[in-house]
């Protein structure tokens, strides 16, 4: 297969390209960040009525205390687990494949948290008490219960949101001071002139860069499968039918690399086409990208009907009925949706034509996406309406458009963080891309050489 | 303080109530002479809603009216159900089953170590307490009940229309509180009245007698379907039904269960869970032979 | 109504000590719930309202005519909770969900609070003088027939003072009309056992064989009857468990607690009864056995749809164990025929010799000038026809809501404009109170004064209704006030002792406390203690029933031809919460599901899976109920409990006034009731009304308790559970 | 003596490397090449620390403080408020459950750890930083830069070994 990046491209080449990202937005940025505003408008809209109004306007009821909120709170948080993978898992095994694309992967990481953690706030029936669930000493000397599921949540976002703020900003610390080195003067130059904190590239930084990188990309790996474990003990360590699962934890953390992957696909074609990084987001690392996406959707695929199977062929007929329901019931076509977009859409992955075409794995990864979003919607909601008890079970539950209008907002509101992010802190890790061409040339050189002494 | 306080009595903070007490609670912490508990003998229950009623009038509940009811957002701490035998006959000509749900106040309640904020605690007298002004709403004790009788204030009643319209309000039971919009509530073994009780008992020196009080539904049901009282008072009714029927609270399976050819009645719902529940349910008898 | 509140404060000033107990238990701080304080009731909360302290009142529920027993627990000058009163010989402190609701038609937010005039279309208000000298101008040469009081069942002093009133106007036509009320039963009993409610001991039969008799629900004296149920269903009485047959073509709440549910082809009760006197065989009175000669399991069988088998069956049942209790209730009495059905069943009764067992003769009280006018179906009739022929000139209406629960057919709305002048006595600005040219709001229940003797008595006793608490609105009057009034216009000198009914009450009391259990005793203390009972025995000699139920002349008419047009038969059905629609406007019994299909909020169409099935009709769809005289739609709900040749509405829905919860609830199916009545004692046949039900297209998503599962448990295992009779030793269970 | 500041750009490592070689070999008057030489690169790059000889690097005892540091407070403050301010008994669990409070444990070791290191970092990098003495842009764009410290006496010989290897570019500076 074609080279990942072109060897003999010039450092200094490098550093105009991604400056560029930076430089005055296109017309079509401002498109994107006015729909995003748009979107998120109607979100805080939807968010006020609810917030003034009670809870009920959301349609949600007893038994179906829980609705969209939990289910796309759980989406974002898997959408995060990309970045992760990609910068740190990879960063491990040195694949450095991953360097053009992964600054912007931690970035959706950052901005994912962000948005799931709204969703933790808008689900609460009195959001301007959510304190209570901090463990801030007081005169009352009460604290949040740390049994609850719900506050190790809380403090594995907490953890992994401000682990992954960090891992980026120091990540971004040589490209800051590229930034500080070539803006014109002006508060940007200011902004950069801060953000780099005097980094010059001295073999001191880059001696204790290197181990601090290393450390904290090792801290979050471990971190990353835990937050989504405890998101998956959520369910699992609950009573409910269909949720009492032991194999929940693998099944969400995979669920959420599949997710953050196909993200990545999405996003690495956008910025790809906007900002023309034809050079660095080559075809094939978008082909690496994909296979390692295939992979995991194959996982992905085993754990779920592995959960599936253990149901089924249990005797426990209360999950069984949830089962049954979820294939039957009126739910059935999102179920169904769910095993299409998740199991059979990926297999396109396999073909390698399609690999690396863009337009095909750009609605395949956003159907992918769809998938995911539709598993934890179907986590969630049919248990509630086909639970332990026969009596309150509901068949008349369905989210109202309170609850879509917000979940349809947190996308405007990802968006708009990102776009924004894009514009600041270069999309492209420039230092990295050098190391990339820089050892890729010398291997090339050690090989010709090689050659000639074989003369 | 708190570190040395933990170590001193780690054995005591890492015991576990109530599947280690040896009848009473024996944690410290709680010297509990009470356990409320309940029998109802279905029976008896003629399912005419009085109970029901008698709750709305003593708690506080909103009428949410229709269209709220039909979301499935009523309010009835206790509820009635009414099952029909399964063998689809024709006719159901041994009649209805009628269950009046209501809170089990579990001993080891699933709704309890769920909540993020702590607001629903198990008391020394052996209830689920909810305190509505630390519930943020969260809602995971209902998504973590079994029974599902745990009912959430989708809007803020007090101020919703023709939920109470003046005068309606002055009927409401100065003794509890009306909840507002986003907490949490359930059935409390009518709490206002357990609790007068306890205190009467105390100024006046003496532990609570059965009778000294009944519960709103338990007072009004027509056919003396509900018994309440102290479990641990061996002389208390609802402690003596227990023992008659050999139910056990403290026990995921009954011992009479395992034996084949009780001709005992008593039962709960869902003991295979281990929430222990706090309410005992009594088989409806139907005769065959007519 | 000054006068009134300031002799009442003198009276209060009497009690003093009344207050100075409350005040000492309060600071005790004994119980707000156990040690019952019941001391004479305070209409003045700021004398002796001693904060967060609740105390107990006793009263009489006005809810419905069991008369109920009741104490209400005041706080700060507040009622906020009925309870039953423990030392009542009716209810024995238990309540039923009606009861309970009597807080919420006091405190409720649509009663009339000053009196109004009609005005064209509108209503002004006026003082209460201006009303009543305008009721006396009205009633100045107009003839005593010409003038006319409908009423619902009274009794006590009320009763007096209105048939003093009416005899004053030189007037008989006092017209008591309930909509739903056992009076074909009372006729029957009358001519079988000499007594219209004889004492029924449920909790002394072996066996009861009730014939749509719903004494669990909405029949006669339902609290009362739970509790005989309770112990007829105990396993170690010395009778042993009784076994509850139900036979009725639409299953009520009895039905569903009974050991077997019989459904019958409608109107067939009598003919089974008759079938199962026949199937007794050998050991029976001679002409009860030539009367039910004809009537072999066999034919029985064909025309009732009840298996010969089960007939046999049922007849060994109630030979082996004896004493057993038949009973007849509305779904038996409601036809043409309603007199023999309940007359066969009464002949039944007697056949079995429960007569003298579970059939007890009441105890007879005197001072029968209280003893209550029970109200009944053929009093709307024949007032109706006196309103149509113009007979009447000034109408006033206590307690009945005529337009509402009159069928169309009986065009009672129009018959109403005919007469010149209507008064109504008004908790609601219902149908009958729009109608009215003149409106006198009433005290609430729990603000007025009164007495009361319940149709169905185990102990013959006077109870006593007093206020609980002020009246909430300065211009609502009692009715025993308006009656005293209206009475001193006419008799004033009789009268001007009394200054208001309080007074004259009390007087009428203490006057015969001899009589009452108090001779000797001090006036104020024993008017004190009748008050904090709320109820005193009355004497009355045992009386004795004449078991003289006869066969002769016992004609049951073969089962109805199926009418083609309109194939099923319409079962009007009375719920305990929504009765005849009184009680429409009180949230709690809206928002109570309905025992058996647990539908709120609306009303709803039974039919049998089966028909529906062959009508192509599925839960939700709104479907149009015809009869010959008028059509309503409402919501199917399949329900398996109701013979398939029938379908049930409940009654009580469909206001069009009363007030926001009643109003536009549901449908009214008084209005499409065929106009047929019973032979001989021209009561209306509530069952006699032939329906054809078609679909009107569209669906809804019925509002109710119950889930999508319906009445199914899915197979959990213990959640209700039921068990079979011989599974259990009933004897040692505490 | 007067010290003086001087940096010398060079278009790829090998060059550097060579300078840096000579350095450390010749003896030269006021000058350490273990303390007043730095190199400067724009990109993270191990051969540089082979060839200027080995520099410790403590970072990782921050992180091992830290995420110690962080697990401790984690428990002691999670078991202590559960035992001496909000007992209360819940659904059957001992007050002080064990795997949840683990749980939470293992997250709080992680933040610590992850803090600390990261604080680590600064202080053992220095940063943040004010300018050196001398700095040049190119640095951060493609070339390896040499910054030396040296007596004025001896700036000549340094300033011969630069350009001996292509230096493609000396700065000076007097320092103090």
């Amino acid at each position: 297969m074609g080279k990942d990046i072109r060897e003999d491209i010039a450092w200094a080449q490098i550093n105009t390209d991604v400056l560029k990202s930076l430089e005055n937005p296109r017309k079509l940025f401002w498109v994107i960040i006015f729909v995003a505003l748009m979107m998120f408008g109607v979100g805080v809209g939807c968010e006020v009525y609810q917030y003034q109004t009670g809870m009920g306007v959301a349609g949600l009821n007893n038994p179906n205390v829980w609705g969209l909120y939990i289910a796309t709170f759980i989406f974002w948080i898997g959408m995060s687990h990309s970045g992760t993978l990609l910068s740190a898992i990879l960063h491990l095994m040195h694949a450095d494949w991953r360097k053009p694309i992964y600054r912007f992967a931690e970035a959706m990481t950052t901005f994912s948290l962000m948005t799931a953690g709204l969703f933790v706030m808008v689900h609460l029936g009195r959001l301007w008490q959510f304190y209570y669930a901090v463990p801030y000493p007081n005169e009352r000397w009460t604290w949040p219960n740390f049994q609850s599921p719900l506050l190790w949540d809380a403090m594995a976002i907490f953890t992994y949101l401000s682990s992954s703020v960090i891992f980026l900003y120091v990540g971004s610390i040589p490209d800051f001071a590229i930034c500080r080195d070539n803006v014109h003067p002006g508060w940007r130059k200011k902004l950069y002139t801060l953000l780099a904190l005097g980094w010059e590239g001295t073999d001191r930084q880059w001696r204790n860069f290197r181990v601090t990188y290393l450390t904290v990309a090792c801290f979050l790996i471990p971190l990353a499968v835990s937050v989504h474990s405890i998101v998956a003990s959520d369910f699992a360590m609950s009573q409910q039918p269909g949720w009492h699962v032991t194999s929940f934890p693998p099944y969400f953390v995979a669920g959420a690399l599949y997710s953050g992957c196909a993200a990545i696909i999405t996003l690495f074609i956008i910025l790809r086409y906007v900002f023309k990084f034809e050079e660095y987001m080559t075809m094939p690392i978008l082909k690496k990208t994909v296979r390692l996406t295939f992979a995991i959707a194959m996982v992905w695929t085993y754990l779920n009907w592995v959960e599936f199977a253990t149901v089924w062929y249990s005797h426990d007929e209360v999950a069984k009925g949830v089962l049954i329901d979820k294939a039957t019931g009126r739910f059935a076509p999102f179920w169904w949706a769910m095993n299409f977009c998740g199991s059979v859409v990926p297999f396109t992955m396999m073909i390698k034509r399609l690999q690396t075409n863009i337009p095909v794995m750009f609605a395949v990864s956003l159907l992918l996406n769809l998938g995911m979003w539709l598993e934890r919607f179907m986590i969630v909601s049919p248990t509630f309406s086909h639970g332990y008890y026969p009596w309150t079970m509901d068949a008349n539950y369905w989210p109202s458009m309170v609850q879509w209008g917000i979940v349809f907002g947190s996308f405007g509101w990802f968006t708009l963080l990102f776009m924004t992010f894009c514009k600041i802190v270069p999309s492209v890790s420039m230092y990295e891309v050098k190391e990339m061409v820089y050892h890729r040339s010398l291997a090339t050189k050690k090989a010709e050489l090689g050659l000639e002494g074989g003369h | 303080m708190s570190v040395s306080n933990l170590l001193e009595n780690w054995s005591k903070f890492r015991h576990n109530h109530p599947v280690e007490d040896k009848g009473h609670p024996d944690w410290q912490a709680y010297p509990s002479e009470i356990k409320w508990a309940m029998a109802i003998d279905l029976d008896a229950c003629t399912g005419c809603n009085a109970c029901s009623v008698a709750c709305y009038a003593e708690n506080n509940l909103p009428v949410v009216g229709k269209e709220k009811y039909s979301h499935g957002q009523a309010m009835h701490w206790m509820r009635i159900e009414r099952y029909w035998d399964e063998d689809n006959r024709e006719f159901p000509d041994q009649g209805a089953q009628f269950l009046p749900m209501l809170c089990q106040q579990c001993e080891a309640a699933p709704c309890e170590t769920v909540c993020p904020v702590g607001a629903t605690n198990h008391t020394e007298d052996g209830l689920n307490s909810q305190i509505y002004n630390r519930c943020i709403g969260s809602r995971y004790c209902s998504a973590n009940c079994p029974y599902k009788v745990r009912y959430f204030n989708w809007y803020d009643y007090p101020s919703t229309e023709n939920v109470w319209p003046a005068p309606m309000e002055q009927q409401l039971n100065p003794d509890l509180t009306v909840r507002g919009k986003g907490v949490m509530e359930k059935c409390t073994f009518c709490k206002q009245r357990t609790y007068t009780a306890r205190n009467n008992a105390k100024t006046e020196g003496r532990k609570i007698h059965d009778g000294d009080v009944q519960t709103a539904c338990q007072q009004a049901c027509p056919t003396n379907a509900i018994s309440f009282g102290n479990l641990f008072d061996p002389e208390s009714r609802v402690a003596k039904q227990w023992e008659q029927q050999q139910v056990e609270l403290i026990k995921a399976e009954q011992e009479k269960d395992v034996k084949p050819g009780n001709n005992l009645r008593g039962y709960r719902i869902f003991e295979e869970l281990r929430p222990y529940p706090s309410v005992m349910y009594l088989e409806r008898v139907r005769e065959n032979g007519v | 109504m000054i006068e009134n509140g300031f002799n009442r404060r003198d009276f209060l000033k009497v009690l003093g000590w009344g207050g100075t107990a409350v005040a000492l238990s309060g600071c005790g701080n004994t119980s707000i719930e156990n040690g019952k304080e019941t001391v004479v009731s305070y209409v003045e909360p700021e004398d002796y309202a001693i904060p967060s302290i609740g105390v107990y009142f006793n009263s009489t529920c006005a809810q419905c005519d069991a008369g109920c027993n009741i104490e209400g627990r005041v706080r700060e000058g507040r009622v906020l909770k009925l309870e039953g009163n423990p030392g009542s010989f009716i209810n024995r402190g238990k309540m039923c969900g009606l009861g309970q609701a009597g807080v919420q038609a006091h405190y409720n937010p649509d009663r009339v609070r000053e009196p109004l005039l009609r005005n064209g279309s509108q209503g002004e208000t006026l003082t209460w003088d201006k009303a009543l000298s305008l009721i006396n101008d009205k009633l100045n040469g107009v003839k005593g027939e010409e003038i006319a009081f409908l009423t619902g069942g009274v009794s006590g002093h009320v009763k007096v003072l209105l048939n003093n009133y009416l005899d004053a106007l030189g007037s008989k036509n006092h017209y008591a009309y309930e909509a739903v009320s056992p009076s074909v039963v009372r006729a029957a009993n009358k001519k079988a056992y000499g007594v219209e409610m004889p004492r029924l001991r449920l909790d002394k039969a072996k066996v009861i064989v009730s014939f749509g008799a719903d004494f669990l629900g909405a029949w006669v004296s339902p609290v009362h009857f739970s509790q005989q149920y309770a112990q007829f269903r105990k396993g170690n009485r010395p009778e042993g468990r009784g076994v509850l047959v139900q036979i009725e073509s639409k299953m009520t709440l009895t039905g569903a607690n009974a050991d077997r549910w019989i459904p019958i082809r409608p109107g067939t009760e009598g003919i089974l009864a008759l079938g199962i006197v026949n199937a007794l065989g050998a050991g029976i009175p001679a002409d009860a056995v030539a009367a039910a000669k004809d009537y072999t399991a066999d034919r029985v069988s064909k025309d009732t749809g009840v298996p010969a088998e089960q007939i046999i069956r049922l007849a060994e049942l109630l030979k082996e164990r004896s004493p057993s209790l038949v009973l007849a209730g509305a779904a038996a009495e409601g036809y043409a025929h309603g007199s023999q059905n309940a007359a066969a069943i009464a002949l039944l009764n007697q056949v079995l010799g429960n007569v003298g067992k579970t059939v007890e003769a009441p105890a007879n009280a005197q001072f029968a000038q209280i003893t209550p006018t029970t109200g009944n179906r053929a009093a709307l009739r024949s007032l109706n026809d006196s309103m149509a022929q113009g007979k009447l000139k000034v109408l006033f209406s206590y307690g009945a809501n005529p337009v509402y629960t009159a069928p169309d057919a009986l065009k009672l709305q129009d018959n109403l404009k005919k007469v010149p002048f209507k008064v109504v006595f008004a908790h609601y600005l219902d149908e009958t109170a729009l109608e009215a040219d003149l409106v006198l709001p009433l005290d609430s229940a729990l603000e007025d004064w009164g007495t009361s003797i319940p149709e169905y008595q185990v102990e013959p006793h006077l109870s006593i209704q007093q206020p609980l608490m002020e009246r909430l609105y300065p211009n609502t009057r009692g009715v025993g006030d308006i009656l005293l009034a209206l009475l001193k216009q006419r008799r004033a000198d009789e009268y001007k002792a009394y200054e208001d009914f309080y007074s004259y009450l009390r007087g009428a009391v203490v006057q015969n406390k001899a009589a009452l259990g108090g001779a000797g005793a001090d006036d104020d203390a024993f008017w004190n203690e009748t008050l904090s009972n709320a109820l005193v025995k009355l004497p009355g000699a045992a009386g004795s029933l004449s078991g003289k139920a006869s066969a002769v002349g016992l004609t049951l008419p073969a089962p109805a031809a199926e009418v083609v047009a309109y194939p099923l038969r319409l079962i009007p059905s009375v719920s305990a919460s929504m009765r005849d629609g009184r009680h429409a406007n009180l949230s709690w019994l809206q928002e109570s599901p309905d025992p058996l299909t647990t539908v709120v909020w609306d009303s709803w169409v039974e039919i049998h899976p089966k028909t529906a099935a062959k009508l192509g009709i599925v839960e939700g769809d709104i479907v149009e109920v015809a009869s010959q005289n008028g059509s309503v739609t409402s919501q199917a709900y399949l329900f398996p409990g109701i013979h398939p040749d029938a379908i049930s509405m409940p009654l009580g829905y469909g206001h069009e006034a009363m007030g926001r919860y009643a109003k536009g609830t549901g449908v009214n199916v008084f209005k499409i009731l065929d106009p047929v009545f019973d032979k001989e004692t021209g009561e209306l046949a509530i069952n006699e009304t032939n329906v054809r039900i078609s679909k009107v297209g569209n669906r809804v998503v019925v509002v109710k308790e119950e889930g999508p599962n319906g009445g199914s448990q899915l197979g959990r295992k213990k959640i209700a559970v039921k068990v079979s009779s011989d599974k259990v030793d009933l004897s040692k269970e505490v | 003596m007067s010290k003086r500041h001087m940096l010398a750009l060079y278009n790829n490592f090998d060059e550097a490397e060579a300078v840096v070689r000579e350095l450390r070999s010749t003896e030269i008057k006021g000058f350490k090449a273990a303390d007043d030489l730095i190199v400067k690169s724009p990109i993270e790059h191990p051969e540089v620390e082979k060839f200027l000889g080995h520099k410790p690097v403590n970072v990782q005892w921050f992180t091992l403080l830290g995420a110690t540091l962080g697990g401790l407070l984690a428990f002691t403050l999670i078991s202590g408020s559960q035992a001496n301010f909000y007992a209360q008994m819940k659904g059957g669990k001992p007050i002080v459950p064990i795997p949840p409070d683990l749980v939470l444990t293992y997250e709080m070791f992680i933040l610590g750890g992850v803090y600390i290191t990261v604080l680590g970092f600064l202080i053992c990098a220095g940063l943040p930083a004010k300018r050196s003495a001398l700095y040049s842009a190119k640095v951060s764009e493609d070339q390896i830069g040499l910054l030396v410290t040296v007596d004025d006496s001896s700036a000549a010989t340094l300033r011969n070994i630069f350009t001996k290897h292509q230096a493609l570019e000396i700065q000076e500076e007097a320092g103090k």
